[in-house]
This record gives structure tokens, C-alpha cells and sequence, in this order.
């Protein structure tokens, strides 16, 4: 036992976007305990006023580059909600396929390159090359694969450039989708090499749970593991489900003294999404490889070993790869047509959800008769995330106590790095205090 | 495939050359002496350049400034003044350098120029591409009347070919005058730009062949200058210098007008360039 | 040189075939457009085409080309293309420019990787059927071709008149099933259509004739509409990369990993950018727009027809930069129009 | 060769520019084994004070940001901003439109006086610092970066295109977007992303910056003659562009 113990984990890496620990142990007594959220404040929801409803998705994709498919889904499902635009079903279908693209991406990079190091015990991806050569190549052939399905279906890797309000600019080709379709089929024995390595270390995987309260979609008809349509849901909720206009009773931001950042409660005190939020609520949808994938690492539902948020997502890749090969023989099947896409301005105001890889993201603006933007309201996963980390902190801190300072260290970084936050995209901060 | 493509040559495609000596000149002036590493012909006429080429950084047109009379290898100068000129500083002794060439139609007009005087005005590194023809007629002197060399320095600093200057202000078959721009204590010769020089070889000018070649801005004045003195526009001529790509005719990047310099000149007779406004 | 008549279903098999066999690029639909693509099937084929986005150039001058590959210390090596392939549905304008460009790259120096694309390839010109917005072909004398290509088209309603112009092209149509000798009648609906073409390719009229125009020029250098045309361009160059007779590029190297070995390419470049000129000292010979902007119009029918000693203009009123050019200036015959009407016909 | 030491730092930005740099997949092995990466904080746990050259990545927008950087340049012998948020301010300038108090108003309500909320109006980096090189675009090209670098560590100035979007745009056989009704910034703006937002047909929004001499002129005129304000276009072209030259033209 430490009597005391003074962690200052300044800009924590491997994360994107900065965020500090701070352990004060004195005499075997806890003084301090944070996770603060130094980033700097962008001020999205200020910079949209004024701006055409047509270009709400270009700005504010810029909130965070690892999820900006994402956000520009989720912004423009909010644009249509509020000007009462309609999707015709191959841009819906296009863009759900858009969408799994970009948490396919963000997944592989998470558990690949910014998770597997902790779990091999090396500071970064770097020297894991020399360690484990056939596993970073496959994990970055993986993530070469999603980023170039988002290059076709959104134009870019990063910033998508084909989604417009009323559905996308460009309409991939069948020989197009085709191949896709078949590299994707070629990619499941990748996925499963990836998911036998991460089984070979698992052993690393801390054992410490909580119960939480897990937020994600939910999707009822079709009943569906949803990232893209549905409303919201939580394993408090008793199965069920509120529309997305509601958004607000769901995220409700509050403060508490020792806060970094604004906090977000539900039904508890705080609350979790990502990955592990999704599993948690919707396991049964999965598709049958990402089912065997969670049966592999003994993922069942109501787990809440928050550092299995990471394996959660390993087992989102099987469901991805799955169901999109059935997404495209539905598109094929239909046969692609080039859509003519146009929308005109008129006041209103709307919401839009989506799940981004880290977790459920909201997006709401108000526009007036000429389509300009007059108010916008962004609520992004990773400040979902923080009071929930912050509890999880204050749990296991105790419990490890008794190990070395740089066990407790890695075990709180690795924690936070669980969360998969992407806190660059946190839009909201409060009382930030540097503790040098 | 056709039978033209089989036997010509890539008109791209640089040979390999040796650097077998260089010499920093002054801050920023090269000297540089190189062989050609094939066996085949290296056969030049005064005023024609090469494209020197540095594999990864690209190529650059320099005028060869060394004399066909000397044989098995030739000279080059060149200025730093961005990449590939950089490069080639960074060079050491043996190491290998691409050429393409010798280039260029438009040549100093050794033939024409036999039994006239020769006139040669040059400012700054102007001075490197006329040395090719200045030796040339040196060494042929007895084909050529009276020859008068002018240059003109920016400044002290500047000024290169120290020794080979110092032989031709001495030898009396050549009438060699220099004038730097900006004053300088150390400096006992002439101050002023090269045009000031013009009156002095009034006698020179005479049926002369008039060689200009120099920065941008100097050509409208020494044009001025030699309109003066009456020498008329089919006697002189013009070197000049433009962006070029391929130094082979193909990219556009050199044209004057109608012409291009790379093929064309870089020598042009300045009575042909009546209908090319952008040469001046 | 034989000349035969093959129905169009027939004409779709033998294209069929030849996809087959061969690399065949053809004039497809592109959303509302059209542009040579590689086919997959003839049904792709649009033969009744106005105009090709881009020129069938960039099949012998890439938009990007690597010339020569290089490992520093060890010399360079020459990169060729050498894949046969048959280029359908060239327009006669377009078959013009393609015959200068030969000309251009073969004069002065021969450009092997130029003209190696060229042999590999068998034209197949055809001529217009639904003339485009901007076309001025007939003011251009361009609107129908006399050689170069290997066959002509002709579309003559429920068959295609083939003619050959090479040996390549007798060997081509020796291959077509169902071709038959065409008949008089065949003939004389051809020389109909090639008629009327000469004159209908006319969207704009060039109030000169074309082989006039280096004479205009030669007294239009100091005329103020290059000023007042050039106000408002914005030096982007698109008037250039869409012309079919445009040829300029750069040439760029880049390094591999190993900084050992490496590639130098060229890439289309045009006389309308800032920079164009650009030596070291930042010394640019045509800096003005303007400059610039009189440059281009100069090279078409003044200095490239001079160059190579063409009757015909390297403007062949395809209208491409007319469309391209967002102030709408570039298109040719206002501005040759105009110096017709302030300096007249000498 | 001697391997170089790079530093990545990230400001106010989206870190989607060091994505791309992740993104490079086989070749990011290339590059480290090309320099020596001594501090990249979103790809590994590794720092350090002592580099050769600096890539700065996102803009800056707060005073202590200010210093930080000034600290970095005296550091680094090259210091290279990465995106459009270093090289002109990126999306970050949006909030310049706005007084800082109102900014902080909007997002944080009766919160936004707290002292960590400080915020200025965003700068470019070298609206700070001196900057030796421009890696342009939001995000960044991967190919142009990986070439720039091998560029720098051939001590070879990188040819970075001095002409408008619309020449790729062009070369890739693009029918013009304008012709569609859009409003496509490609007649200005500075090329080296291949065009690719036209390319999937989407309007060139600018994150690239202007080119060095854009015409206004034109613009004024094309969009009389399609019909459009003034203001249609300046609402454009501040996407990306506020505080450059011809936005306020
Ligand atoms: C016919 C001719 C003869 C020349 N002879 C000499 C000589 O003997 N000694 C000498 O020092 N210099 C000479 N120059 C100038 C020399 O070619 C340029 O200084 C050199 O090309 C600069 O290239 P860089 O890569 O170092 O510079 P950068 O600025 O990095 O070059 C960029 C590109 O621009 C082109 N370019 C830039 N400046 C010029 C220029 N002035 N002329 C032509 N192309 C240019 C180059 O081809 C290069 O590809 C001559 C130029 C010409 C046209
Ligand atoms: S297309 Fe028009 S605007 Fe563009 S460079 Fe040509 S003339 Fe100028
Ligand atoms: S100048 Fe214009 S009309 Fe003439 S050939 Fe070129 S693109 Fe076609
Ligand atoms: S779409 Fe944009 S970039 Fe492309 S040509 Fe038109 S204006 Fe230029």
C-alpha cells in the first residue's frame, strides 16, 4: 500500500486529444483524484450561426477527424429532421454503409494501434512491429481496408465529401461496390487472425467491473444492432426506447465540485456508451461471426468491465464486415440508380443521432426561413464518457492501491484509453484546474 | 512497332558523366570540369548547354562554358539558385551527374563571324556562356578580326575567372575591359554598368558581330546603347535565357513568341526577333 | 483501302469481340456527359456523342506520365507503355489535333514516349452526329477528316460506313463479320452527311476564314481586348487542359523510400498559369494575365500553325475551352471576331 | 543519413491530419525508419524537448497556446505547420466572425467566464511563429506529406502547385460543378489534393487556402453571371478563407 503517491499524468497519449490524470495519495488517504480534460475550446456550436443549412456538415465534421463521418451523419440527419427533408432508401442504405466504413476505421486504429500496446506492454505501435510483425501487418491491412471503402463511399478517408441534406453527391458504381464487397469477404480471416492475437493477450485485460448504466441506440423495427437509426435506450430504461427529440432528458449535463469537465446523468450519477453500451443493449442483433467473436473472449451482456469496451469493439468489426456484405447484395439487388438530389430552405428545428464509434452523439440545430443556422446544440460521446470515468477512477484506485506507482499508472491510463475518447471533439469544458 | 521508335533515343534519357573537378568561384558561382562517361560523340558549337540532371531533385539548362577546342571534357558554371543548382554544389569529385544534350539550334555563329570583329558584351554570369565562344575565338584567332570583351560585375564579390581575366587584360590580341556597378575601395577599374563601356570600342564596333548575354534587365540597355553607336540588328546577337522542362522543344515552358529558346537559340540574331516582343 | 458497310448490331459483336481480345477505350456516358473510357461492352459504346470531356490526347500525352525511372549513382532508364489498344469514336476535330501532335512530337526531336502510345494504338474516328453547344469545326475547317486515323466511321442511320485509312485499319476492318463492301447508295448517304457537317459544326462563326488568322494576328499584338478579355480570368488554366491541341507540361522527379531509386514524370502544365515563365530570381517573362491570356490564342493560330507549316489552325473548334472557362472569355472566335471588326480583313 | 528527430504537436484541430499521417499504413514504417520520432502524443507514450523539426498540427487560439508554440519554434530547426487549421486557421476561424464573448456565451451559457474558457480569435501558426513549411488541406494529403518530407530530408524545397484546384479538377476529366449550380471555390484555390471534392462532386470549399494571386475580378464577374450575391460566395469562401485577403474584397 502506497502512503503516498503522486501521479500526474500530463496529456495522456495515445488518446486524441489531450486529457490530464491527477493522484494525490497522502498518508494512505485519497486527497485527489481526477480526470481533467485540458483540451481547448473550439467553439463549434458558436461558429455554425449564420451558416447555410447546407454547409452545417462541412464545418462541423471538423469537430474530431477520427469520427468525422460521423458527426456529418449525424449533422445531416439533424438538417433533414429540422427542414423536413426526405432520404430516398439507396442514400439511406449508402450511408449506413458510409458509416460502418468510418467504425471500421476507427475501430482497427483503436484496438490496433492506440489499445494493443498496453496490452503488449510497449509505450507505442512502433516497437510492436519488431514484436509482433504479422499481427501490425494485418491490422494495418485492416484499417488500409476501411479507409479506402471510405474514400468510395464518402469521397475521403477523413471529412466526408459526398453527404449532402437529401442524400449524397455521388453514386458508387456497381463494379465498384462489387469489389468492395469481396474485399470485405477477404478481410474475415483477417479479422479473426486480429481477433486470435488479442485472445493471446487477454490475459492483460484488468479485471474490474462496476455497475454502470450503458446508453446507446436501439432499434425496434427491424430489430436491428444499430448504429444509425432508432432511439435512445439504457439498460436502466427497462427496454424502453425514447425518440432522439428527446435527446436532452437522456444527456442531462450537470456539475459536481471536483468536475473537470461537464458530466452527463441518466438514470445514475453518470453513465457509459461506446462499444461495451451497445453490446450491452442490443447483443442478441448481432450478426452470428460477432457473436462467436464475443463467445471467444466470454463477452456477455451486462458485462461492466469497462476495459472490455475494447473487445466489444473487436467484436463490432465482425458485425461491420458481416453486415455489410449483406448491405451491398440489398443494393445490388435493387440496382443503383444516380440520384438527383435537391432541398430547399425553410425554418425549423431538428435533432440527429447516430452511434459514433466511441459512443451515441447528438447533434441539434434551428434554422431560420432562409436556412441559415440560428442556434445548434452538439452533446459528443466522450463528454458522455467523462463523470462515468471519473467514477470508475474513484472505484479502482482503492482496489490497486497496494500496486506499483507504475502499475497504477498503466492501469488508470489504460482505463481512460478504454474509453476510446476522442476528446478533441469535446465541444463542452468545465473548470479545468492544472495541477503541476 | 515502328521502325522510328526502334532506332531513335529517348530524347529524356540523360547519360552519366564524371565530375572530375570543381572549384568554388566565389559565394556563389561554381566551377565544375566534367567527362562524358559513354564512348559516344560529345561534339559541341560555342552557345549550346546541356541539361544537367540530378536524379531526385530534376534538371537545369546550363550553357557549356568551356571551348570545343578543348577536347575530352568540358566546363560548366553554375549559380546557386535553387534546387537542382544546389544540388549539383553538394556534388563531390567522381560522383556522377546526368546530361542531356549538347542542346540548342540557335549557336554563336562561329562561321559568320570569320574575318569580322567580334564583340562580346557580358554582364555577370552572362559572361560564362560567351566564354565558350571567347576561347573559341582565341584559339582560333587567326579566322577573326578584332575582338573586345566588356563585363560588367554587380560587385567585387561577384567577380570570377580572376586568373583567366587577368590573361586576356594582358594579352594584346584581345581587348578586354571590365567595369564594376557599385563603387569598391579595393577596386582601381572602371565603376559603372556595362553600357558606360559601349563608347570606348567605338573602333571594335565597326562590321563587328555584337555578343550580348546577361540578367533580364540588361539587354534593353545595351541594345539602346549599341542602336547609338549605329551597329545595326542583323549583327547582333542575343543570348537568352527562360525557364525550360525538357530543353528539347516540347514543353512550351521557353517560348518567345514563336519561338522556343531551347531549340531556336538560346542564341537568337537579333533582327529575327523583330516579331518577338516578349525576347526584351 | 477498302470501305465497307456493317449493320450496327453487327458492329456491336465485332466491338464485342474485339473487347475480348484487346484494350478498347470508346466515348461513354458520364452522367449528363460523355468521355473516353475503357469499355466493358459495347453497349456502352455513344457513338452519336456531341463532345468528349477531355480530348482523346491524354491516351498519348497522360495527364501524369512517368518518363524515366532512376537509382541515384546508376543512370536512368526510359519507361514506355507498350500495351496495344484501339481509341473508338474520335471525332474528326479531334482526329486533326491528333494528326498535329504527331506532327509537334515528331518535328525537331522525336519523342519516343509519345509516339510508342501512338503506334500501339488503332484510331477509330467517327464522324459527328449531334454537334456540341460550342462546336465551330466548319468555321475551322475541321468539321470531317481526310487521314490520320486508321478507320472512319460513318453513321448512315442503320449502319456504319467503315473506311480505312491505313494498313492497320484494312487489317481492322478485315476482321468485322458481316462487313460488306458499301454500296453507291451507302456512299452518297455518307458524302451527304460528311456535307452537311462541314457547314452545321458551326456554333460559332468565325466571320474570316481560318487560314486568315496569322495574318490577323500579326497586327493584333498591341490591340486592347487582351487587356479587357483578361480582367477577369483567373489564370486557371482550364482552357488549356481541356484543349485537344495543348501540349505543355512539367516535369517533376520524386524519390523513393530508399532515397536510392525514383521516377521523373511529366505532367500537363499550361501557358495561362502564374508561374508558367518563372526563372530563379523570381523573374517571370509573362507575368500580366493578359500576357498570358494573348499567349494561348497566339499559339493556336499564329505560332503552332506556323511552326509546323499548317493551313490549318491548332484551334479545331471543339469548343471544349469555351464551356470550360467560368468568366466566359476563352472562347476563340469572339475574340478572333472582334479583331476582325476593330482591324478588318488586309 | 543521419535520421532526423520529429516532433508532432497538436493545437486547437480535429487531429485528423495526424490520422492521415497513421493513415500512411505500410509507408508510416518507411517514414520512422527514415526519422527518428521522438514525440507524437496521439500515437505513442514518448517525449521529448530535443528535435529537428516540428510539425505543428491545429491553430492556435489561446495565449498560453502562444507561448507553447514560441517555445517549440526556438527547439526546432524546421518548423512545419500540418493542415489547414496551422497553415491559414482552418475551420478554427469561424469564430472570428463573432466577438470572444459571445462565443463563450453561446456554447457555455452562465458557465463561460471561467478562466480555463479563455479564448482569442484564432490564428494561423505563423501568425505566430515563423513557419518553413505548408503542408495544406483538411485534412492533409498523405502523398503530398510523405513527399514533402522526403523532400526536407533530401534538402530539396518541395514543389508545392502554385495554381488553382481546377487544373487537377481538369486533368481528372471532371465535369465543372458550376454548370450543376454549385458554387465551386476551385478557380482560386491552391491545388495539390487532386481535386477531390469535385471529384465526388462536391464544391471545392477552400482548405487548401487561396492561391497566391487570385483574381477577384473574376469571381465578382461569374457570379453575375450565374446569377448568385455576393454574399453567396463570401459565405463560401469564409469556410475556409476568413482573414485571407479577398474575403474581405
Ligand atoms: C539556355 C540556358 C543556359 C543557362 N546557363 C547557365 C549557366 O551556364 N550557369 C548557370 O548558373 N545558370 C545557367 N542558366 C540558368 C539555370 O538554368 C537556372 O539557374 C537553373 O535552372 C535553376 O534551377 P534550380 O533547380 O536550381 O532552381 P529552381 O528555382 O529550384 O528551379 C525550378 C525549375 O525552374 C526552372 N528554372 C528556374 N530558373 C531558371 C532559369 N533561369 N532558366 C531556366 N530554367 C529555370 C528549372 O528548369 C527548374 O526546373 C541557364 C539557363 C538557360 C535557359
Ligand atoms: S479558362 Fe478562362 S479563366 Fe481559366 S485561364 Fe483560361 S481564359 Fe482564364
Ligand atoms: S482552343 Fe478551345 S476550341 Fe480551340 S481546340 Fe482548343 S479547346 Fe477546342
Ligand atoms: S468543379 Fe470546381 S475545381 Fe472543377 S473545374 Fe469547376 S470550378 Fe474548377
Amino acid at each position: 500500500m502506497h502512503n503516498n503517491l503522486d501521479i500526474n499524468v500530463h496529456h495522456i497519449t495515445r488518446v486524441e486529444g489531450h486529457g490530464n490524470i491527477v493522484v494525490n495519495v497522502k498518508e494512505g488517504k485519497i486527497e485527489k483524484l481526477q480526470w481533467q480534460v485540458p483540451e481547448a475550446p473550439r467553439f463549434f456550436e458558436a461558429m455554425v450561426r449564420g451558416h447555410s443549412y447546407q454547409d452545417i456538415q462541412t464545418i462541423v465534421s471538423r469537430i474530431c477527424g477520427i469520427c468525422s463521418i460521423t458527426h456529418s451523419l449525424a449533422a445531416t440527419k439533424a438538417v433533414e429532421a429540422a427542414l423536413g427533408i426526405k432520404v430516398s432508401e439507396q442514400a439511406d442504405k449508402l450511408r449506413i454503409l458510409m458509416h460502418y466504413s468510418e467504425q471500421l476505421q476507427s475501430h482497427t486504429l483503436h484496438v490496433g494501434y492506440l489499445a494493443a500496446p498496453d496490452f503488449f506492454g510497449t509505450p507505442s505501435v512502433v516497437p510492436l512491429v519488431a514484436r509482433a510483425a504479422d499481427a501490425v501487418k494485418t491490422i494495418v491491412k485492416a484499417h488500409r481496408i476501411a479507409n479506402n471503402w471510405s474514400d468510395l463511399i464518402a469521397g475521403r478517408t477523413t471529412h466526408p465529401v459526398t453527404l449532402i441534406p437529401g442524400g449524397l453527391t455521388r453514386t458508387p458504381t456497381e463494379k465498384q461496390l462489387r469489389q468492395l464487397q469481396q474485399t470485405l469477404k477477404d478481410a474475415v480471416p483477417d479479422l479473426k487472425k486480429i481477433a486470435e492475437v488479442v485472445l493471446s493477450v487477454a490475459a492483460n485485460i484488468p479485471k474490474f467491473e462496476r455497475p454502470t448504466e450503458y446508453v446507446s441506440l436501439k432499434q425496434t423495427t427491424p430489430p436491428t444492432y444499430t448504429f444509425y437509426h432508432g432511439g435512445v435506450t439504457s439498460n436502466d430504461n427497462k427496454g424502453a426506447v425514447l425518440p432522439i427529440e428527446k435527446w436532452h432528458d437522456v444527456a442531462n449535463e450537470y456539475m459536481v465540485e471536483q468536475s473537470t469537465a461537464k458530466w452527463a446523468k441518466w438514470h445514475r450519477d453518470a453513465y457509459a456508451v461506446g462499444a461495451l453500451a451497445r453490446f450491452n443493449n442490443n447483443a442478441e442483433l448481432l450478426s452470428p461471426m460477432a457473436k462467436d467473436a464475443a463467445k471467444m473472449f466470454g463477452l456477455q451482456k451486462d458485462c461492466c468491465n469497462p476495459y472490455m469496451n475494447t473487445v466489444a469493439q473487436l467484436v463490432e468489426c465482425f458485425h461491420i464486415v458481416e453486415t455489410s456484405i449483406d448491405l451491398i447484395d440489398q443494393l445490388l439487388v435493387r440496382g443503383l440508380k444516380t440520384e438527383k438530389v435537391t432541398s430547399s430552405p425553410k425554418a425549423g428545428k431538428g435533432a440527429g443521432c447516430v452511434e459514433a464509434p466511441r459512443g451515441i452523439l447528438f447533434h441539434e440545430y434551428e434554422f431560420d426561413k432562409n436556412g441559415k443556422c440560428v442556434a445548434a446544440d452538439i452533446c459528443i460521446p466522450t463528454n458522455q464518457n467523462h463523470a462515468n470515468i471519473q467514477k470508475d477512477f474513484e472505484k479502482l484506485l482503492p482496489e490497486i492501491l497496494d500496486q506499483s506507482e507504475k502499475d497504477i499508472r498503466l492501469k488508470l491510463e489504460m482505463l481512460v484509453r478504454a474509453y476510446d475518447p476522442c476528446i478533441s471533439c469535446s465541444t463542452h469544458f468545465l473548470d479545468v484546474q492544472f495541477v503541476r | 512497332m515502328c521502325e522510328r521508335c526502334a532506332v531513335e533515343k529517348d530524347i529524356y534519357l540523360p547519360r552519366l558523366a564524371t565530375l572530375e573537378k570543381k572549384r568554388l568561384m566565389n559565394p556563389t558561382e561554381m566551377y565544375l570540369r566534367l567527362s562524358i562517361d559513354d564512348n559516344e560523340p560529345f561534339d559541341f558549337i560555342p552557345g549550346q548547354f546541356v541539361e544537367v540532371s540530378i536524379a531526385g531533385v530534376g534538371e537545369a539548362p546550363i550553357t557549356i562554358s568551356s571551348s570545343p577546342t578543348q577536347k575530352g571534357y568540358f566546363e560548366l558554371v553554375i549559380r546557386r539558385t535553387g534546387n537542382v543548382t544546389n544540388a549539383v554544389h553538394r556534388m563531390r569529385i567522381g560522383d556522377k551527374i546526368g546530361i542531356r544534350g549538347p542542346l540548342g539550334k540557335g549557336t554563336y555563329p562561329v562561321e559568320e563571324a570569320k574575318g569580322k570583329n567580334v564583340v562580346f558584351i557580358c554582364g555577370g554570369i552572362g559572361l560564362v556562356p560567351q566564354r565558350s565562344f571567347i576561347n573559341y575565338v582565341l584559339d582560333n584567332r587567326a579566322d577573326y578580326k578584332e575582338l573586345a570583351v566588356l563585363l560588367g560585375t554587380k560587385c567585387l564579390s561577384q567577380r570570377f575567372f580572376h586568373s583567366e581575366l587577368d590573361v586576356w587584360s594582358h594579352r594584346n590580341d584581345i581587348r578586354f575591359m571590365e567595369t564594376i556597378d557599385q563603387t569598391d575601395d579595393c577596386w582601381l577599374g572602371n565603376v559603372g554598368v556595362v553600357t558606360t563601356l559601349i563608347p570606348k570600342i567605338e573602333k571594335e564596333l565597326e562590321s563587328a558581330l555584337v555578343f550580348i548575354c546577361g540578367p533580364p534587365v540588361m539587354y534593353k540597355f545595351v541594345l539602346m546603347a549599341l542602336q547609338e553607336a549605329e551597329v545595326p540588328k542583323e549583327r547582333i546577337f542575343l543570348n537568352l535565357e527562360r525557364k525550360m522542362k525538357c530543353g528539347v522543344g516540347k514543353c512550351g515552358h521557353c517560348q518567345i513568341n514563336n519561338y522556343y529558346a531551347c531549340i531556336d537559340g538560346p542564341v537568337f540574331r537579333y533582327s529575327d526577333l523583330r516579331i518577338a516582343p516578349e525576347a526584351i | 483501302m477498302r470501305t465497307v458497310t456493317i449493320d450496327k448490331n453487327a458492329f456491336r459483336r465485332f466491338v464485342d469481340e474485339i473487347i475480348k481480345r484487346q484494350r478498347v477505350i470508346g466515348v461513354c456516358a458520364k452522367g449528363d456527359r460523355f468521355d473516353f473510357e475503357q469499355l466493358e461492352s459495347a453497349d456502352q459504346l455513344r457513338l452519336d456523342y456531341d463532345v468528349t470531356l477531355q480530348p482523346p490526347k491524354k491516351y498519348f500525352l497522360p495527364p501524369v506520365e512517368t518518363l524515366l525511372t532512376f537509382e541515384v549513382g546508376d543512370g536512368y532508364k526510359s519507361v514506355y507503355d507498350d500495351t496495344p489498344f484501339v481509341l473508338l469514336g474520335v471525332h474528326p476535330y479531334d482526329m486533326v489535333a491528333l494528326n498535329q501532335l504527331d506532327t509537334l512530337f515528331t518535328q525537331d526531336n522525336y519523342d519516343t514516349h509519345y509516339m510508342k502510345r501512338r503506334h500501339n494504338a488503332t484510331i477509330v474516328a467517327c464522324d459527328v452526329v449531334s454537334p456540341s453547344k460550342n462546336v465551330f469545326a466548319s468555321s475551322m475547317g475541321t468539321a470531317t477528316v481526310k487521314d490520320g486515323f486508321d478507320v472512319l466511321l460513318t453513321d448512315i442511320g442503320n449502319a456504319f460506313v467503315m473506311e480505312s485509312g491505313s494498313k492497320k485499319g484494312d487489317r481492322f476492318i478485315a476482321k468485322a463479320q458481316g462487313a460488306v463492301d458499301s454500296s453507291e447508295k451507302d456512299l452518297q448517304a455518307r458524302q451527304k452527311i460528311q456535307a452537311e457537317n462541314e457547314k452545321r459544326l458551326n456554333n460559332h462563326k468565325l466571320k474570316c476564314e481560318a487560314s486568315y488568322l496569322p495574318k490577323l494576328l500579326e497586327r493584333a499584338y498591341d490591340h486592347p481586348v487582351w487587356e479587357e478579355k483578361a480582367k477577369t480570368c483567373f489564370s486557371c488554366g482550364s482552357c488549356n487542359l481541356v484543349c485537344p491541341t495543348c501540349y505543355c507540361f512539367n516535369v517533376q522527379d520524386d524519390v523513393n523510400w530508399d532515397f536510392i531509386s525514383g521516377k521523373r514524370q511529366r505532367a500537363w502544365d499550361g501557358c495561362l498559369l502564374d508561374g508558367f515563365t518563372k526563372v530563379a530570381g523570381e523573374h517571370e517573362f509573362r507575368k500580366k494575365r493578359a500576357d498570358r491570356f494573348r499567349h494561348r490564342l497566339y499559339r493556336k493560330c499564329k505560332y503552332v500553325p506556323e511552326k509546323i507549316s499548317s493551313q490549318i489552325m491548332s484551334c479545331v473548334g471543339c469548343g471544349r475551352c469555351v464551356g470550360a472557362c467560368l468568366p466566359d472569355i476563352a472562347n476563340p472566335v469572339k475574340v478572333y471576331n472582334r479583331l476582325v471588326d476593330d482591324l478588318g480583313i488586309k | 543519413m543521419d535520421r532526423p528527430r520529429v516532433a508532432i504537436f497538436d493545437f486547437a484541430c480535429c487531429e485528423g491530419c495526424q490520422l492521415q499521417i497513421v493513415n500512411l499504413e505500410e509507408e508510416l514504417l518507411d517514414l520512422i525508419d527514415n526519422v527518428e520520432v521522438v514525440e507524437w502524443r496521439e500515437a505513442m507514450s514518448e517525449q521529448s524537448r530535443e528535435y529537428d523539426i516540428a510539425i505543428i498540427e491545429g491553430s492556435i487560439t489561446r495565449p498560453e497556446d502562444e507561448k507553447r508554440l514560441e517555445i517549440i519554434r526556438t527547439r526546432a530547426k524546421t518548423l512545419i505547420a500540418l493542415g489547414a487549421c496551422a497553415t491559414i486557421g482552418g475551420i478554427n476561424k469561424l469564430k472570428n466572425n463573432f466577438e470572444m464573448s459571445d462565443v463563450k456565451k453561446c456554447v457555455y451559457g452562465k458557465s463561460a467566464d471561467m478562466p480555463h474558457l479563455e479564448t482569442m480569435p484564432t490564428k494561423a501558426v505563423d501568425e505566430v511563429v515563423k513557419v518553413d513549411y505548408k503542408i495544406h488541406g483538411c485534412p492533409i494529403d498523405r502523398k503530398e506529406f510523405t513527399y514533402v518530407i522526403r523532400c526536407l530530408l533530401m534538402g530539396k524545397k518541395p514543389e508545392i502547385p502554385e495554381w488553382p484546384v481546377c487544373v487537377e479538377c481538369k486533368s481528372k476529366g471532371n465535369p465543372c460543378l458550376w454548370d450543376y449550380g454549385q458554387v465551386c471555390l476551385g478557380p482560386i484555390i491552391r491545388a495539390g489534393c487532386g481535386a477531390r471534392c469535385p471529384s465526388s462532386g462536391f464544391r471545392c470549399f477552400g482548405c487548401r487556402g487561396y492561391i497566391d494571386d487570385p483574381n477577384v475580378n473574376g469571381a465578382k464577374d461569374v457570379i453575375e453571371r450565374y446569377g448568385l450575391s455576393v454574399d453567396a460566395l463570401k459565405a463560401k469562401m469564409v469556410l475556409f478563407g476568413i482573414g485571407q485577403g479577398p474575403t474581405n474584397a
